[in-house]
């Protein structure tokens, strides 16, 4: 496996300064619009994971290991889940089934119009960032850590 | 329709995944590993118990309950929605795994106690038993696939738990290479039933398909029937189960056994007999049988030849799976009265065969605890050490193969009887030879673990801890009352999971509307006549009061010589007349191994058994050929004779 | 009242008449009738009928000792629950139309029943930790795994033929197919089920352990295989077991080839069984066991596994096609 | 839309040959990702119609206007999520086998067998 290699391309890096915030904010916009347009939580998601891609790309995998935490992004992912969990028995709780809208109130085409769906969509959203982040993460820290987990192994 | 049972179904499958996501947010830390001990069998508790509340309503009361999500009710009589539909046979199974995952989870409690990382473990432990109970409840094909899906994953991670172990690694390396294979033959059916059915919605789908029948649904056929054999462990996609029970530890390997093949065969049975509606073809009554039959005699004559405990085990389990299979071919018989033998025969055996193989690797997995082996070779004289495991551990034995009185019997004895009244003589034959079979497998077990020699390394080994003990308590009373009731379990549990089966119309009216499924079908749907008369019931009441009067006026008339013994033993060491005799050879030299035993029918069938060892060569693509072929072979099967 | 009044038959069947007490004395003087049988065959005088009885009883009064590598209690159970399954069979099994207990399907309880008490065998002398008793199981586990495949196809072979007649389809009974002897004749007398009878003939000697096929037990070689350790009471208990199996081997091929209605007076057909029976074990124990010497145990299975299985093969095949 | 149809099998067939032929361990999760593709590809291909539009109700939909089939695209993410996740456990297995192994031969990893 090739090891120690530092990716410093000024062409790869300037794009992805360009390209960053762009997928960040996109991700973000396909997130909050999950039930006006096509796309949703999980697409956004991964648009903002693709994030951390870009940066191992363009800064190479300590860049990453420094910028984000890995032990963080479980969490993330959990309270995630946990939001899509609690926001699902919300219908329970107000006496309909499970994942019933219950906070729907607005005109259809509105940011703010779907009610659940648009906290659910929200909570999937952070949930897949952070999962597929965390996976990106573990993915590129055993790539470059194979020495050292090999000693854990004679452990 | 809001009734207080109306909701159970969900809160069964959510409060799993709650206990996850909780003890997911947790983390590693060591103070709060109690705290997540107790959310794993709070939750799993908790399915439990609310799986129970539904028993009266639709067992007893034979209501089917429907559940849309999110209250997408169909519109114009099309599903919109993800539906969850429980009816009695859908609750029997999601009992039976929601009870199993409830056990696993208290002998996890010690059992897992030397590893680290628990909180991944029981993070992973519970999505496994969600998605089981999830999948059996669902009434929604894609839905289905996802519970697979991340039953799949929680069940490879888990294999590979311990991945400083080369076996656990290896074995999660196949099963996913075989379980994804699987899977995406299901998907790749349920895609192309999709094409032509435009729905998802299990009933529907039935509704829809009835007389409906084209090229591109036989072909989806196929594949989810090979897809879901993978699953449910039948020959030839049998061999991932294999190194992931051997390697995975012992409360999932019970999981695996026990429970989640039984995911696999639900699957089967519902595509067989509702969206396909295939009962009263004669051709894929033979095709199911021969599948099973196939399953259970490779199956077992594997496990004859293992060397190491779970694996032996795990071939014994897909033996048993063969016997299922088989009972659930019979059901798709025209004649109504042995189909209904066949399908309770088989439903039985699903629940029999979920107490006793969880027992016996519970047993395995406590052996493992506390000797760290489970190569027979190297064990050994474990039974005055560790005397209630041996005690168990013969329970199961008693019971998988099928000794009255025991749980075994009464269900291996309806499917002997339903295989042969279905005009299936040879089946009935390899079936109990087969029983024969894993009763030979087991007391190699029996010989070479508990009894024969104390091995000098294993002389300080203590009996397991009493949280472990408790499952095994539990499921060995299990395979005594089932098989002192017969009558009463196969009254209140299996002939309602056999009659809501048959009960097709009943089914997709209770999610659409009434008389939706007399529109679809084009004739009146009755309600099925079951006949349960050819099922006469073994009823051992009777004669078990004997057996206890002779048992204890021998026990009563023998304890004298067993107490005037007793004293002897211990205090008479120096006498050699309490020695075995060995005929002067040396103790070291003449522990008899498992690889001496039954080498008489080893010597007769060598070719047979070096040539089905050779086969299980342990290459991946090997494996995946194998499949690949199965699915080929059904393919061409369904497409020359439907 | 009432339930003492069914309990107390109920008490005479498995205490006195077909249970205990008669297995026990029937079966210790068929031994009897067997050994004397084939010392006149060997040209010797051999042992008073009674031979048996005070063997069993000279062994019950001598100590029995516990090798310390056993496991006490599995080593004391074993041999006891042998020897009660054994002894319920005995109450299956009617004698010309008269049974005990009645099911639908007794005759897969006693497949299995029968099992027990060589499994009880193999349990016994596994938990004594002798090897000589570990050959010993691995043998008794082939010798039984050999006997076993004819004999399931034996019993499928009767089932239908019996069932084909009552219910038109199969039945497991064992009432019924007494019923079907009397309907229409003795099972022997139909040409599709000789091949079955000359099959289960061979069987009993397997089944009860007797020279051609006992290796299992072979003295010479494993010195008694699994009960290499048994001494005393619990080694009388073993030879009572093996007596009792003799008995009931004996009885069931009674009953399922030459069943019938027999005499309306139930002593006469106490009689006409026990007749029966003695001719039965003369025919296939005593005369095989003087004839011929011990096989290996790869030759039992390869033995079992073609003659008996080819001949009950031939009559389920003719069973199935109305023959 | 036939060449959707053909090509998706193709691909399936393709993952299905890589899977079985290579022995590389690497080369059978590229087999099986690639199969997946496959899937998806016929999942999309069978939503599909001709001149649909995206299935989402807004007030500027014109008269006469017909959607695509969204049930499966759902599908398809869903697939694509499943295969993801497949293709990271697998490959962090092979991580795996190679430090227990020191090889990814599949003919070399196959200590369980018989």
């Amino acid at each position: 496996m090739k090891k120690n290699i530092i990716i410093k391309n000024s062409i790869i890096k300037s794009c992805a300064n360009i390209t960053l915030p762009i997928a960040l904010i996109l991700g973000i916009y396909v997130i909050l619009h999950g039930h006006l347009s096509p796309g949703g939580g999980f697409q956004g998601g991964v648009l903002i994971a693709g994030a951390v891609a870009i940066v191992f790309t363009a800064y190479g995998y300590k860049e990453v290991l420094s910028l984000f935490n890995a032990e963080r992004a479980k969490t993330f992912e959990d309270i995630g889940a946990l939001g899509y969990v609690f926001l699902g028995t919300l219908g329970l709780i107000y006496g309909y089934t499970f994942c019933t809208n219950v906070l729907w109130h607005s005109t259809p085409g509105k940011l703010y119009s779907s009610g659940t769906i648009f906290w659910m969509n929200f909570a999937v959203g952070y949930k897949v960032l952070a999962g597929l982040g965390f996976l990106i993460i573990m993915l590129v820290s055993n790539l470059y850590q194979t020495s050292e987990y090999e000693d854990e192994e004679e452990k | 329709m809001t009734s207080y049972f109306s909701n159970l179904p969900i809160i069964a499958i959510l409060a799993p995944f709650l206990g996850a996501f909780l003890v997911g947010l947790m983390g590693g830390r060591k103070k709060l590993l109690n705290v997540q001990r107790s959310i794993a069998i709070a939750t799993t508790f908790t399915s439990f118990l609310s799986l129970i509340y539904l028993i009266k309503p639709v067992i007893l009361d034979k209501y089917i309950v429907a559940y849309w999500m999110g209250n997408w009710k169909p519109e114009s009589q099309w599903a919109i929605g993800i539906g969850l539909e429980v009816d009695a046979f859908s609750l029997f199974t999601a009992l039976i795994i929601a009870a199993a995952c409830f056990l696993s989870a208290i002998y996890s409690f010690k059992y897992m106690e030397e590893d680290n990382g628990l909180d991944k473990y029981y993070v992973l432990f519970q999505l496994l038993s969600a998605s089981m109970i999830g999948f059996v409840l669902t009434g929604d094909v894609f839905n289905m696939y996802v519970m697979l899906e991340i039953m799949t994953f929680a069940a490879i991670a888990l294999t590979s738990f311990r991945n400083h172990l080369y076996k656990s690694v290896e074995a999660g390396f196949k099963y996913i290479v075989i379980g994804s294979l699987g899977s995406s033959f299901i998907l790749l059916g349920t895609i192309l039933l999709y094409s032509q059915l435009h729905t998802l919605n299990l009933a529907q789908m039935a509704a829809l398909l009835h007389g409906n029948y084209t090229p591109v649904s036989i072909l989806a056929l196929a594949f989810m029937l090979t897809g879901y054999a993978v699953k449910a462990f039948m020959v030839p996609c049998h061999t991932w189960p294999v190194d992931a029970h051997m390697a995975a530890p012992s409360s999932i390997s019970m999981l695996l056994s026990g429970i989640m093949s039984k995911t696999g065969v639900y699957a089967l049975v519902r595509i067989l007999y509702m969206i396909y509606q295939s009962t009263g073809r004669p051709e894929m009554e033979f095709l199911i049988i021969f599948w099973g039959t196939i399953t259970m005699l490779v199956g077992i004559t594997m496990a004859v030849v293992q060397t190491d405990f779970k694996r032996l085990l795990a071939f014994s389990s897909v033996s048993q799976i063969g016997y299922i299979m088989v009972g659930f071919g019979v059901g798709l018989s025209v004649n109504k009265g042995v189909a209904v033998v066949g399908t309770m025969g088989a439903l039985f055996h699903m629940l029999n065969h979920a107490t006793f193989k969880s027992l016996l690797f519970l047993c395995a997995g406590a052996v493992l605890h506390q000797t760290g082996t489970t190569d027979l070779n190297k064990l050994g004289g474990l039974s005055k050490k560790m005397p209630y495991t041996t005690a168990f551990f013969i329970i199961g034995t008693l019971s998988i193969s099928g000794i009255p009185p025991f749980n075994g019997f009464v269900s291996k004895w309806l499917i002997y009887q339903a295989s042969f009244e279905a005009g299936y003589a040879p089946v009935t034959i390899i079936a109990l030879m087969a029983s024969v079979l894993t009763l030979a497998s087991l007391i190699k077990v029996i010989q070479s673990v508990f009894f024969g020699q104390l091995k000098e390394e294993y002389k300080d080994v203590k009996e397991v801890p009493l949280f472990m003990r408790i499952p095994m308590m539990v499921l060995s009373a299990i395979c005594i009352i089932v098989g002192v009731v017969p009558n009463f379990v196969s009254k209140y549990l299996i002939e309602p999971a056999a009659f809501s089966i048959y009960n097709i119309g009943n089914y997709i009216d209770v999610m659409f509307e009434k008389g939706y499924a007399a529109k679809m079908f084009k004739e009146t749907v009755s309600i099925p006549s079951m006949d349960y008369t050819l099922a006469g019931y073994w009823n051992p009441l009777s004669w078990l009061i004997l057996f206890m009067i002779l048992l204890i006026a021998l026990i009563l008339f023998f304890s004298f010589g067993y107490k005037s013994s007793n004293n002897k033993v211990i205090d008479d060491l120096i006498n050699t007349r309490y020695e075995t005799f060995t005929g002067g050879e040396k103790e070291d030299y003449n522990h008899l191994g498992e690889n001496d035993m039954f080498w008489g029918m080893r010597q007769d069938f060598g070719r047979y058994f070096r040539f089905i060892k050779g086969a299980h060569s342990g290459v991946v693509n090997d494996y995946v050929l194998w499949v690949v072929a199965a699915c080929a072979i059904v393919t061409i099967y369904l497409f020359t004779l439907m | 009242m009432e339930a003492l009044k069914t309990l107390l038959p109920q008490i005479f069947y498995v205490l006195i008449f077909p249970g205990f007490l008669f297995c026990f004395i029937f079966g210790l003087f068929l031994s009897g009738i067997d050994r004397k049988m084939v010392a006149r065959m060997q040209r010797r005088i051999g042992p008073p009928i009674m031979q048996p009885f005070y063997d069993f009883f000279k062994l019950v009064g001598k100590d029995h000792i516990i090798p310390r590598k056993a496991s006490k209690k599995v080593f004391l159970l074993a041999p006891i629950f042998g020897l009660i399954s054994i002894v319920i069979i005995a109450l299956f099994i009617p004698i010309f139309g008269f049974t005990f207990q009645n099911n639908t399907a007794d005759i897969i309880v006693i497949l299995y029943l029968i099992t027990i008490p060589a499994l009880s065998l193999v349990v016994g002398g596994s938990s004594s930790g002798s090897p000589f008793a570990s050959i010993g199981i691995s043998r008794e586990m082939v010798t039984m795994l050999s006997y076993e495949l004819p004999l399931v196809m034996i019993f499928l072979a009767i089932g239908r033929k019996a069932g084909a007649a009552i219910n038109g389809n199969v039945t497991f009974s064992l009432a019924d197919i007494s019923k079907y002897q009397s309907m229409s004749g003795i099972m022997i007398s139909k040409w599709a089920l000789i091949p079955a009878a000359i099959a289960f003939l061979l069987i009993i000697p397997a089944e009860v352990g007797t020279v051609p096929f006992d290796v299992a037990e072979a003295e010479t070689e494993i010195c008694e295989g699994p009960l290499v350790e048994y001494s005393g009471l619990y080694l009388g208990i073993y030879k009572l077991t093996q007596a009792v199996k003799m008995f009931i081997m004996g009885s069931l091929f009674v009953a399922l080839f030459f069943g019938g209605s027999g005499f309306s007076n139930i002593y006469l057909n106490i009689i006409l069984m026990i007749v029966a029976v003695i001719i039965t074990i003369v025919l296939s124990v005593s005369f095989v066991r003087s004839v011929l010497g011990r096989l290996k145990v790869e030759q039992t299975l390869k033995f079992f596994w073609t003659v008996p299985t080819a001949l009950s093969a031939i009559s389920l095949i003719l069973v199935y096609l109305k023959f | 839309m036939l060449l959707n149809y053909i090509g998706s099998f193709l691909i399936i067939i393709l993952g299905l040959y890589i899977t079985i032929v290579k022995k590389n361990l690497i080369k059978i999760v590229i087999g099986m990702s690639l199969m997946d593709s496959g899937i998806n590809l016929l999942l999309i291909s069978i939503g599909f119609r001709q001149g649909g539009t995206a299935p989402i109700f807004m007030s500027d939909l014109k008269p006469g206007a017909f959607f695509v089939d969204p049930v499966p695209q759902a599908l398809t993410l869903t697939s694509i999520v499943i295969g993801a996740c497949v293709t990271a456990l697998a490959l962090s297995l092979v991580i795996k086998i190679k430090a227990h192994y020191g090889s990814i031969d599949a003919d070399k990893v196959r200590r369980l067998n018989g």
